[in-house]
C-alpha cells in the first residue's frame, strides 16, 4: 500500500473522529465538563438511524452508492442524539448543583443508563446497516488508494457537516457567545446572554455532530452498543491535543490522531528500513512501532506534540 | 445431621464447598436433596452478559434456556433445575467476583463457565481450586485449560482445530500463511499451536485488539505480506469488519478460520461473495446427525435464526449438568464429580437426549450406563478434562457454510 | 552603583526588559529599593507594574536585564526559590483559595514550616505541632489587626472583595519576607481600615521589613512611601521623594492628573 | 458603636424623596448567600437621573445590594421595583433587556475574549446600531480603542476596569450599576472613569455606585448611602455625609 | 474528633448528613450481621465482598491522595494497580516468566517466590513509574496530566498484553501464593483450622471452612493495608503538608508566589497515591491468585474515580465510604438475579449502576463524606493556638457589636 492509500484511509477515520470530538470540545467548554457519555451518544445516533433505515429502506435513488434512505436516516440518527442529549441536559445536568468533575462522574452514569437501553433494546451483537458493501474505486487503485463510494460519502458529508458548523459560528453571534459564557458564565448572563438557551443550542449542536459520527461509524465498520464508548478514548486524546474547548483544535486534533490511527503500519515500515544504531535499539523501536502498539503509539505522539505545545494544537500560549 | 434448608430463596449459602476435612465430611450433611424434593437443584453459571464478549453469551444463553425447557419439561427426579447466570463482564475481575458469589454465597456445587479461557482459569485458580465444586466451561477452547484437568470444557481445545487447520492449510497447497489473532488467551495459544504444526511459513503473524473500529492496518499488512492464504483467529464481529475491509479494498485471498469466525451474523452482515471458498474448522456434532438436526429445529423454532456452536455447548453443558445431577447419590460437589465424567463418557448405551438418558436412570441405571451424546460432538470427557474433539470443516459456499468435511479428534 | 550602597540594596532591578508580541510591558526599567525601606512603585494604567512585579517574583521570564536580591541574581529563578531568598509578593487580583476557610488560607503563608517536610510529620510529630500552633497563634493575631477574625471559619471564597484583598495582604505579612511586594493592597479597602493597614505596615517595617509598594491611592502611598519610583511606559520615568514626585510636571500630566 | 445610629438609617429609608417615583428601589430587603443573610432589612431608592453612592466598609453588603437589585440574587423578602414593578427574582438576563446595566466589582471582562468582542457581548441584547455605539465608545475610552484586537486578559488592572464599564455602557442603559469603578485606577484615570460616569449621567442614565474612593465618589454624587452590616446607617446629601464626624471617622478614613 | 478518643462529642458533632451516613451505615452492617447469623449470606462469600471493599478504598485512597489533595487528575489508575498486581505476581508466581529469566541468578534466586518481596517489587515499579510520569508532566497544565497518564494506561496495559517474555502475555500470571505463604503459622493456618460448623437459627447452619479461614486471612491483610494507608493519609491531609496540596489544588501560582516548591508537592502527592494504588494491586494479586491483561482494564479507573467523588473529594473517610459503596453497587446489583424480571438482568444491573450514580450527584453533589471543614494539625487546636471561634457568618458579627 502506497503511502498516499494510508493517507486515505486516515482521512476516512479522521472524518468520524472529527464529528465525535467538536461535540466533545463544544460541551468540555460550554458546560464545562468532560462528557463520557459522548460516545453513547454517537451509539444512539447509530441506532436510531438503523432503525429508521429499516422503516424507510432503499427510498428513491441513490447517490454515492447509498439511497436516499439513508440520508433520510442519517438526519433522524442526527435529530435523535440532539434530542437524547437536551432531554438528559434538562433532565439531569441543569438542576444538578456540582463542580465539573461531578458532572464528569454523572456523565459515566449518563453513559451506563444510554448504553444498558440500547443493549436492553438490542441485544448485544453487531449488526450493520442493509447497505450492499462497496468495491474499491477502481480509477484509485492505481494510486494504491484503496476507497470506495461509501468512504467518499463519509468524507463528503463530515466535510459539509464541519463547514456548515463553521459558518454557524463565524456568521452567527452563537460562536462568540459560546466563547464569553465558556469564559464567564456570570458575566454573560450580566451582558444579557440568555445561557441557558446557548447551553442547549451548544448540546443539540455537539450531539447531532456526534449522532452523525454514530451513524457514520456504523456506516464504515458496525454497529454494537460499545460502539461509541469504544471511541471515546481517541476522542478524548484529540480533543485534548487539539487544546480544550477550541473548535477548530478539535477538528485539528481528530484529524490527526485518525491519521496516526491509520498510519501505523506505514510508521513501523519506515522503522524497518532506515538504519537505527545501536542494535538493541533498533529491536526495541521496532518491536514497539508494530500494530499492537498503533494505540500506544497515538498516544505518545500526542504526548510528544503537547510537550511542545503545551495547550494543545489550537490552545493559547501559556502565560 | 441431615438439615433441610433450600428454603425456595436462592441465597442459604448452606451447603457447596465442603472443606476437605471438617465436621461434615463428604456426606450427604447439607445436600438439598433426601428431605426437600419439591425445590429446584440450583446450579450456577459465569456468563459474559456484558462486556466484549457479551455476543457470545447472548449465544450461550439462547443454548440454556433451550436446555432448561427441555430439562424441566421431563425433571430430574420430580424436581426442576434452576440455574442462577451471573455476568463476568468478560473480566476476571467479574469473573471471580461472579463465581464468588454463586460457590460461596448460593453454595452451588456445580458451576459452568466462563466464556473467555482467561475468565475460566482465573475462576478455576481463586475460586474452585481446593473445593469439590464442579467447574465446566462452556466456550473456553484455550490450550492452557488441558493442563487442568479439574476444569472441565465443553468446547475442544483449540490444539485439534490448530492441527486440522495446519493440515487443511497444506493439503490446500499453500505453503506461505499470513495469521491475525485476537489479542487474548483464546486468539494466542491457537495461534501458537498452529505455528508449530504447520510446516510452511508463516510470513505474517500479528495479533489485533478486539473492537476496534478499523482492521485496516491488518488487513494491508496482510496483504504486503505476499501469502494467498490468510488466516483468521479472531471473534465474529472483529472478523466481520475485516472481511469488509478486505472486499472493499478489493483484496484476494483465501481465507481459512478458527470456530469464532463464523456464524450467520457474519454472514448477514458481509456481502454476498467475499468469504466465498473460505474454509472453517469447527467443532460440532456431525450436523447430519438426528439429534443436531432436532436441536437445530427447536433453536429455529424459538429464535428465528440457526444455532451457532456456542448456543450448542451451552446446551450440552446443561444436559451434561442435569444428568450428572440425576445419576449422584446426592446434590453435592462430591458426588457430581463422579457422576459428570460417567453420563456422557463412552460407556454406556448412546443417547442423543435428555428424556432418553433420563429416562435410563430413572431406570435404575447407573451413570455408567448412560452416554450421552452433545449436539456439540460426543463429549467424553478425558483425563484433562477435555472433550472429544469432533470437528466439522466448513467451507462458505455461495455465501452459506456447508460442511464439506468431518475430522474426529 | 556603588560598593558601600550596595550593601544597603536589597533589591536591584536592572535593565529589565519584557514583552508581549508587539508591545513592549517592560522597557530597561532600573531601579533599587533600599534595605528598610517603603519604595512606593506608581504609574498609570498599564504602565507596566504588575509586569515588574512578574518579572522580579519569577512568574516571567525577562527577555534581558537582571534582578537581584540581597545580590544574587535570581533571574530566570522559579517563584519559589525568588521567594526562598526572601522576596514574597502579592497579586492585584486576590487569590480565592477554593475549599478551605479564611484560616487555612492565612497558614498557607508562613515559610519553611516543619510540618511541609512528608517525612517530618511521622518523625517529629511535635515540632509540627509546635511550630503549626506558633503559626495559628500568629495568624489569629493578624487578622484581629485586619478586622477579618470574624471570617476565621468562612470559605475563603465566600467573603467580599475587599476582605479577599485583606487577606491577600494579612498572609503575605505571616510569611514574614525580608522584602514584601505589594500590588495594590488597599484597592477597594474601606478608607478607614485603610488607615489602619498604614499603620500596620510602618510597625513590620520598623522591625525591618522592606517594601515595594505599588498603589493608586495617592494619600496612602505618599504618606507611607519613601523613596517612590514613577514609572511610565515601562520605564522609570523619575524616582525621589513624595515630595518632589508630587510635583514633577512629568508625573501631573502622565499619571496624577489636574485633580491631585 | 453601630447602636446608636440606627435610628437615623431606618427614618431614611422610608418615603418618597421629594414626590418623584424612584427608576429603582429596594424596600425593606432581606438578602444573602446560601443561608447567610447579609442584607437585613435594607431599603435604596434611585431616582429619575440621581447618582447614588453607597459607600461603607468591608463586607458591608454593598456589593449585595447590587447584585440583589441585577437580579444575580433573589431577595429573601421585600421588594425590588424598577419603575415601579416589582423584579425581585428575575433573572439577569431578562433585567438587561429591560434597561439596567451593571458593572461588577471582579471578573467584569472576558479574558479569552479580545475587547472589540467583549464590546460585542455587551450588546448582545440590543436590537441594532450595535457599530455605531461601539465606534462611539472607541472614540469615549481611547485606552480600549488602542487595544481593540488583544485579548481583554492581557489588559492591565485598570484598562480592565475601563472596559467592564464601556461594555455596560453598550447596552444604553437607563439604570447604570457599577461597582467601584475606580478601583486599582491611576488618579487621572480615575477622575476620566468619574467625568465618564457624570457624562453618562447627564443623558439621563441613572446611577447606583459603589465607591471606597469616598472623596471622589461622593463628590459627584446626589445622595449617599452609608451602609453596614447588611443595613442602611445612614442617608444624606453627600456635603452632609463628609461634614458628619462620626460618619467620616468611622466609615470614610476622615 | 476520631470515634475512638471520644466517642460521645464525635457522634454529636457530627454534621446531618455524616449523621444519616452513619445511620444508614449502621443499619446496613445489621443487616448484613443478621444475614450472616441466619445463613442467609455465607460468611466466605461476605469475607471476599470485605476484601474486594479494601481494595476500592486502597484504590480511592490514593486517587484522593492525588486528586483530592492535589487536584492532580490520573487516568491510569489501572495502570498503577496493575503495576501492582504483576510486580507481585510476577516475583512470586511458580510459573512466572520473570523466574525463568533470573534462574540462576544467586541472591534473587533465594527471594523470588517471597510474597513479601513482590509487595516491595510491586511499589518499587509503581515508584519508578510514576516519578517517570511525573518529570515532564507536573511541572505543565493540570490536564497534561490527564492525557499522560490515559496515554500511559494504555501503554502498561499493551506491554503486559504483548511482552510475552515478562508478562506470559494475554495467558496471565497464574500459580500465585496467598500473601502468607511462608510465614509462620499464617501460611498453614487456614488448612490448620477446623472447620466448624454453627448454627443459629435451625436450620440454617453457617459453615466455618478452609475457604473461610483464607478469606478472613485476605481480609486481615487488606484491613492491614488499608489501615496503614489510612493512618498515613489522615496524617498528612491536616498537616501543612496537606495544606500546601490544597493551595496548589486551587490555586498553583499563589502557592509558588508564597516559597512553596510546588513541582515538589505535586510529585510527592503523585508518587503516594500511585504507591497506594499499586498496594491495591498486591492485594489483589494474592486475593484473586491470577492475574491477567484484563485486570488492567480502565474499568478500574472508572470506578476509583466513582467512589472517590461518591465519597468526596478531598476526603478520606469519604474515599473509604466510597470503596464501599462501589462493591455494593457492583456486587449488590447481582441479587437482582435473584429476583424474577422480564429483561435481560445483565444489562438491567449497568442500567441500575448508571442510575445509582447520578441520583447520588444528585441528591448528595458534593460526595457523601465531604472532607471536614478545616483541616489542621490536630495536637496545634489542642494547644490553644485557634480559639473557639463561633460559626461565623454575617448573622454572629451582628449579635456581636462593633468590630472596633
Ligand atoms: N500576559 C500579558 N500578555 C500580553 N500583554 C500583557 C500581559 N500582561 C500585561 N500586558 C500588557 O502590559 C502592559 C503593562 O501591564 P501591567 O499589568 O504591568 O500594568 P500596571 O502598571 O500594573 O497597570 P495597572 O495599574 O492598571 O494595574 C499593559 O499594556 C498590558 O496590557
Ligand atoms: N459568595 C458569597 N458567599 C457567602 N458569603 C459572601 C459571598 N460573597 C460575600 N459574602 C459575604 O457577604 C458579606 C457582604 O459582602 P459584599 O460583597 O456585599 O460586601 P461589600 O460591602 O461589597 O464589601 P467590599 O467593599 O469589600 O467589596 C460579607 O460579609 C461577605 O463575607
Ligand atoms: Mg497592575
Ligand atoms: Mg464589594
Amino acid at each position: 500500500m502506497t503511502v498516499l492509500g494510508y493517507l486515505a484511509d486516515g482521512l476516512v477515520f479522521s472524518s468520524i473522529i472529527v464529528l465525535g470530538s467538536i461535540g466533545l470540545s463544544l460541551v468540555y467548554s460550554i458546560a464545562d465538563f468532560a462528557n463520557f457519555a459522548h460516545g453513547d451518544t454517537m451509539t444512539i445516533g447509530a441506532y436510531s438511524a438503523l432503525v429508521t433505515f429499516g422503516a424507510v429502506g432503499g427510498l428513491g435513488g441513490a447517490v454515492l452508492g447509498l439511497p436516499y434512505g439513508f440520508f433520510v436516516a442519517l438526519v433522524v440518527g442526527i435529530a435523535v442524539a440532539a434530542v437524547v442529549a437536551v432531554g438528559t441536559e434538562k433532565l439531569i445536568y441543569e438542576p444538578l448543583d456540582i463542580d465539573s468533575i461531578g458532572l464528569l462522574i454523572t456523565s459515566i452514569g449518563i453513559a451506563f443508563i444510554y448504553r444498558s437501553v440500547i443493549q436492553i433494546r438490542f441485544g448485544s451483537d453487531f449488526t450493520r446497516f442493509d447497505i450492499q458493501p462497496l468495491r474499491p474505486i477502481e480509477a484509485l487503485l492505481p494510486y494504491g488508494i484503496r476507497v470506495t463510494l461509501h468512504d467518499v460519502a463519509i468524507v463528503a458529508s463530515a466535510a459539509v457537516l464541519v463547514v456548515g458548523l463553521h459558518v454557524l459560528l463565524q456568521y452567527t453571534d452563537l460562536g462568540r457567545k459560546m466563547r464569553a459564557m465558556a469564559d464567564n458564565p456570570d458575566l454573560a448572563r450580566i451582558s444579557g446572554i440568555r445561557t441557558r438557551r446557548v447551553t442547549l443550542w451548544t448540546w443539540v449542536i455537539g450531539a447531532g455532530l456526534a449522532g452523525a459520527g454514530g451513524v457514520f461509524l456504523g456506516l464504515f465498520n458496525q454497529l454494537s452498543p460499545r460502539m461509541g464508548f469504544n471511541l471515546l478514548l481517541v476522542i478524548f486524546a484529540a480533543v485534548i491535543l487539539g487544546g480544550i474547548g477550541s473548535v477548530y483544535g478539535a477538528m485539528a486534533g481528530g484529524f490527526l490522531i485518525g491519521m496516526i490511527n491509520q498510519l501505523t503500519p506505514f510508521f513501523s515500515n519506515v522503522v524497518e528500513a532506515i538504519p537505527i544504531w545501536p542494535g538493541w535499539l533498533a529491536a526495541v523501536i521496532r518491536g514497539l512501532i508494530s500494530i499492537e502498539y498503533a494505540n500506544a503509539i497515538a498516544f505518545l505522539i500526542m504526548v510528544v506534540v503537547l510537550l511542545v505545545r503545551p495547550n494543545g494544537i489550537a490552545g493559547e500560549s501559556a502565560s | 445431621l441431615s438439615t433441610t434448608d433450600d428454603g425456595g430463596d436462592g441465597g442459604d449459602g448452606s451447603d457447596g464447598s465442603d472443606g476437605s476435612d471438617g465436621s461434615d465430611g463428604d456426606d450427604g450433611s447439607d445436600g438439598g436433596d433426601g428431605g426437600d424434593s419439591s425445590g429446584p437443584y440450583e446450579i450456577g453459571m459465569v456468563d459474559s452478559q456484558t462486556g466484549s464478549l457479551s455476543a457470545f453469551g447472548e449465544r450461550n444463553q439462547r443454548g440454556v434456556n433451550l436446555a432448561l425447557s427441555r430439562v424441566n419439561e421431563v425433571g430430574i427426579g420430580g424436581r426442576e433445575l434452576d440455574i442462577v447466570v451471573e455476568d463476568s463482564e468478560s473480566e476476571n475481575q467479574g469473573g471471580i467476583a461472579a463465581a464468588q458469589k454463586l460457590v460461596n454465597q448460593d453454595g452451588v456445587p456445580f458451576l459452568i463457565g466462563a466464556v473467555g479461557s482467561g475468565v475460566s482459569l482465573a475462576i478455576y485458580e481463586s475460586v474452585v481450586e481446593g473445593t469439590d465444586v464442579v467447574q465446566l466451561s462452556q466456550n473456553s477452547t484455550g490450550l492452557n485449560l488441558t493442563n487442568f484437568p479439574g476444569l472441565l470444557r465443553m468446547s475442544p481445545s483449540g490444539r485439534s482445530q490448530s492441527l486440522a487447520l495446519s493440515n487443511i492449510i497444506t493439503d490446500d497447497g499453500y505453503d506461505e500463511v499470513a495469521i491475525t489473532y485476537v489479542n487474548n488467551d483464546y486468539g494466542q495459544s491457537l495461534t501458537d499451536a498452529f505455528v508449530n504444526a504447520y510446516d510452511g511459513e508463516v510470513v505474517y503473524n500479528s495479533p489485533h485488539d478486539q473492537e476496534q473500529q478499523s482492521y485496516s492496518g491488518v488487513i494491508s499488512e496482510m496483504n504486503s505480506s505476499g501469502a494467498e492464504a490468510w488466516l483468521f483467529i479472531t471473534y465474529q464481529a472483529e472478523f466481520a469488519t475485516m472481511v469488509n475491509e478486505v472486499f472493499s479494498s478489493g483484496y484476494e485471498a483465501q481465507f481459512y478460520g478458527a470456530d469464532s469466525v463464523s456464524g450467520d451474523n457474519v454472514l448477514e452482515n458481509t456481502p454476498e461473495g467475499s468469504m466465498d471458498g473460505m474454509k472453517i474448522v469447527t467443532p460440532s456434532a456431525p450436523v447430519e446427525e438426528e439429534n443436531y438436526q432436532s436441536f437445530a429445529e427447536d433453536f429455529e423454532a424459538e429464535y428465528g435464526q440457526q444455532p451457532t456452536s456456542w448456543a450448542a455447548y451451552a446446551y450440552d453443558c446443561v444436559i451434561n449438568a442435569a444428568l450428572a445431577i440425576q445419576a449422584a447419590d446426592e446434590f453435592t460437589g462430591a458426588a457430581l464429580q463422579d457422576t459428570v465424567r460417567r453420563v456422557s463418557g463412552p460407556d454406556g448405551e448412546a443417547v442423543t437426549s435428555f428424556e432418553a438418558a433420563s429416562q435410563i436412570l430413572a431406570d435404575g441405571g447407573g451413570p455408567d450406563d448412560v452416554d450421552y451424546q452433545g449436539v456439540s460432538g460426543p463429549i467424553d470427557f478425558n483425563e484433562d478434562g477435555d472433550p472429544v474433539g469432533f470437528l466439522q470443516v466448513l467451507e462458505v459456499q455461495d455465501h452459506a457454510y456447508e460442511g464439506i468435511d468431518f475430522i474426529e479428534g | 552603583m556603588s560598593d558601600a550602597a550596595a550593601e544597603n540594596v536589597v533589591l536591584s532591578v536592572d535593565d529589565l526588559q519584557k514583552s508581549f508580541g508587539g508591545l513592549t510591558a517592560t522597557d530597561h526599567a532600573t531601579f533599587d529599593v533600599e534595605r528598610g525601606t517603603i519604595t512606593g512603585l506608581i504609574g498609570p494604567n498599564g504602565a507596566g507594574k504588575s509586569t515588574i512585579f512578574n518579572l522580579i517574583s519569577g512568574f516571567y521570564e525577562p527577555d534581558g536585564g537582571t534582578v537581584e536580591v540581597n545580590g544574587t541574581d535570581v533571574t530566570g529563578m522559579e517563584p519559589y526559590e525568588v521567594a526562598e531568598r526572601g522576596l514574597v509578593r502579592t497579586f492585584q487580583t486576590p487569590r480565592k483559595l477554593e475549599g478551605m476557610t479564611v484560616r487555612e488560607a492565612m497558614l498557607v503563608g508562613p515559610r519553611n514550616q516543619p510540618g511541609e517536610s512528608f517525612v517530618r510529620l511521622f518523625t517529629s510529630p511535635g515540632t509540627v505541632a509546635e511550630s503549626e500552633s506558633r503559626n495559628l497563634a500568629d495568624a489569629e493575631r493578624i487578622l484581629e489587626d485586619f478586622e477579618i477574625d470574624h471570617l476565621a471559619e468562612q470559605p475563603a471564597t465566600d467573603i467580599s472583595g475587599g476582605q479577599m484583598k485583606l487577606v491577600e495582604l494579612a498572609r503575605a505579612m505571616l510569611a514574614e519576607p525580608e522584602v514584601l511586594l505589594l500590588d495594590e493592597p488597599v484597592a477597594g479597602v474601606n478608607p478607614t481600615l485603610a488607615k489602619k493597614l498604614k499603620s500596620q505596615i510602618r510597625r513590620l517595617n520598623d522591625r525591618g521589613t522592606t517594601f515595594l509598594l505599588i498603589e493608586h491611592d495617592m494619600e496612602f502611598v505618599m504618606d507611607l512611601a519613601d523613596p517612590i519610583v514613577v514609572l511610565d511606559q515601562g520605564s522609570v520615568l523619575t524616582e525621589g521623594t513624595p515630595h518632589s514626585v508630587r510635583n514633577d510636571q512629568r508625573v501631573i500630566d502622565a499619571y496624577l492628573g489636574g485633580g491631585a | 458603636m453601630s447602636d446608636g445610629m440606627t435610628d437615623d438609617a431606618t427614618g431614611a429609608a422610608d418615603g418618597p424623596h421629594g414626590g418623584t417615583d424612584p427608576v429603582l428601589s429596594l424596600s425593606g430587603v432581606d438578602s444573602g448567600y446560601g443561608e447567610v443573610q447579609v442584607l437585613d432589612d435594607c431599603s435604596v431608592r434611585l431616582d429619575p437621573g440621581e447618582i447614588v453612592c453607597l459607600v461603607g466598609p468591608n463586607g458591608a453588603g454593598k456589593s449585595t445590594v447590587l447584585k440583589t437589585a441585577f437580579g444575580m440574587l433573589s431577595p429573601w423578602t421585600g421588594t425590588v421595583e424598577y419603575h415601579g414593578r416589582d423584579i425581585g427574582g428575575m433573572a439577569p438576563e431578562e433585567i438587561v433587556r429591560e434597561g439596567i446595566g451593571y458593572v461588577p466589582q471582579t471578573d467584569n471582562v472576558f479574558g479569552s475574549l479580545t475587547i472589540e468582542e467583549n464590546l460585542r457581548m455587551g450588546g448582545v441584547a440590543r436590537e441594532g446600531g450595535l457599530d455605531e455605539v461601539i465606534a462611539e465608545l472607541y472614540d469615549r475610552f481611547p485606552i480600549v480603542d488602542e487595544k481593540r484586537n488583544a485579548k481583554a486578559r492581557t489588559l492591565s488592572g485598570g484598562q480592565r476596569q475601563v472596559l467592564a464599564f464601556a461594555r455596560a455602557l453598550v447596552m444604553e442603559p437607563d439604570v447604570l450599576l457599577i461597582d467601584e469603578p475606580s478601583a486599582g485606577l491611576a488618579p487621572n484615570t480615575a477622575d476620566d472613569v468619574f467625568e465618564d460616569v457624570q457624562a453618562v449621567n447627564d443623558m439621563d442614565t441613572a446611577i447606583l455606585m459603589v465607591e471606597q474612593n469616598v472623596t471622589k465618589g461622593l463628590g459627584i454624587s446626589d445622595r449617599g448611602y452609608v451602609l453596614d452590616q447588611g443595613t442602611v446607617r445612614f442617608e444624606g446629601a453627600p456635603e452632609e455625609l463628609l461634614a458628619d464626624d462620626e460618619v467620616s471617622q468611622l466609615y470614610l478614613g476622615g | 474528633m476520631s470515634l475512638l478518643d471520644a466517642p460521645k462529642e464525635a457522634v454529636s458533632e457530627l454534621t446531618r448528613p455524616e449523621g444519616w451516613v452513619l445511620g444508614v451505615s449502621v443499619a446496613f452492617m445489621l443487616f448484613l450481621f443478621v444475614a450472616l447469623l441466619t445463613g442467609a449470606l455465607g460468611p466466605s462469600y461476605f469475607l471476599f465482598l470485605v476484601g474486594l471493599a479494601g481494595m476500592y478504598a486502597l484504590l480511592s485512597f490514593g486517587l484522593n491522595a492525588q486528586w483530592g489533595y492535589t487536584g492532580l487528575i490520573n487516568f491510569s489508575v489501572a495502570a498503577f494497580f496493575g503495576i501492582g498486581a504483576y510486580g507481585s505476581a510476577l516475583i512470586t508466581a511458580s510459573g512466572s516468566p520473570v523466574g525463568d529469566l533470573l534462574d540462576g541468578v544467586p541472591l534473587v534466586d533465594s527471594v523470588l517466590g517471597l510474597p513479601i518481596v513482590g509487595l516491595v517489587v510491586g511499589l518499587a515499579v509503581a515508584f519508578v513509574l510514576a516519578v517517570l510520569i511525573g518529570i515532564p508532566t507536573l511541572r505543565l497544565r493540570a490536564d497534561y496530566l490527564a492525557i499522560a497518564s490515559l496515554g500511559l494506561a494504555e501503554v502498561v496495559r499493551l506491554v503486559v498484553l504483548n511482552e510475552r517474555w515478562l508478562t506470559n502475555g494475554s495467558a496471565g500470571v497464574r500459580g500465585i501464593p496467598g500473601f502468607f505463604q511462608g510465614w509462620p503459622v499464617l501460611s498453614t493456618f487456614p488448612e490448620a483450622m477446623p472447620g466448624l460448623r454453627l448454627v443459629v437459627i435451625p436450620g440454617s447452619p453457617i459453615l466455618l471452612e478452609t475457604a473461610f479461614w483464607q478469606a478472613l486471612l485476605n481480609v486481615l491483610l487488606v484491613l492491614g493495608f488499608v489501615g496503614a494507608s489510612y493512618f498515613v493519609l489522615r496524617r498528612a491531609h491536616r498537616s501543612p503538608w496537606g495544606r500546601v496540596l490544597r493551595t496548589i489544588r486551587s490555586d498553583e501560582d499563589l502557592a509558588r508566589a508564597l516559597g512553596k516548591n510546588t513541582y515538589s508537592f505535586k510529585m510527592q502527592s503523585f508518587v503516594l497515591g500511585s504507591l497506594i494504588m499499586a498496594l491495591a494491586g498486591v492485594f489483589y494479586t494474592h486475593l484473586n491468585l491470577y492475574v491477567g491483561p484484563g485486570d488492567l482494564d480502565p474499568i478500574t479507573t472508572f470506578y476509583a474515580w466513582v467512589a472517590v467523588i461518591l465519597g468526596g473529594s478531598g476526603s478520606n473517610r469519604g474515599a473509604l465510604f466510597g470503596g464501599i459503596v462501589i462493591v455494593t453497587i457492583r456486587e449488590g446489583t447481582r441479587f437482582l438475579n435473584d429476583v424474577a424480571l422480564p429483561i435481560d438482568p445483565a444489562p438491567l444491573r449497568l442500567l441500575l449502576i448508571g442510575v445509582v450514580i447520578v441520583a447520588v450527584m444528585r441528591y448528595r453533589p458534593q460526595g457523601v463524606l465531604p472532607p471536614q471543614r478545616e483541616l489542621i494539625w490536630p495536637s496545634a487546636v489542642d494547644g490553644g493556638g485557634a480559639p473557639e471561634t463561633p460559626d461565623s457568618g454575617v448573622r454572629e458579627r451582628k449579635g456581636g457589636g462593633g468590630d472596633e
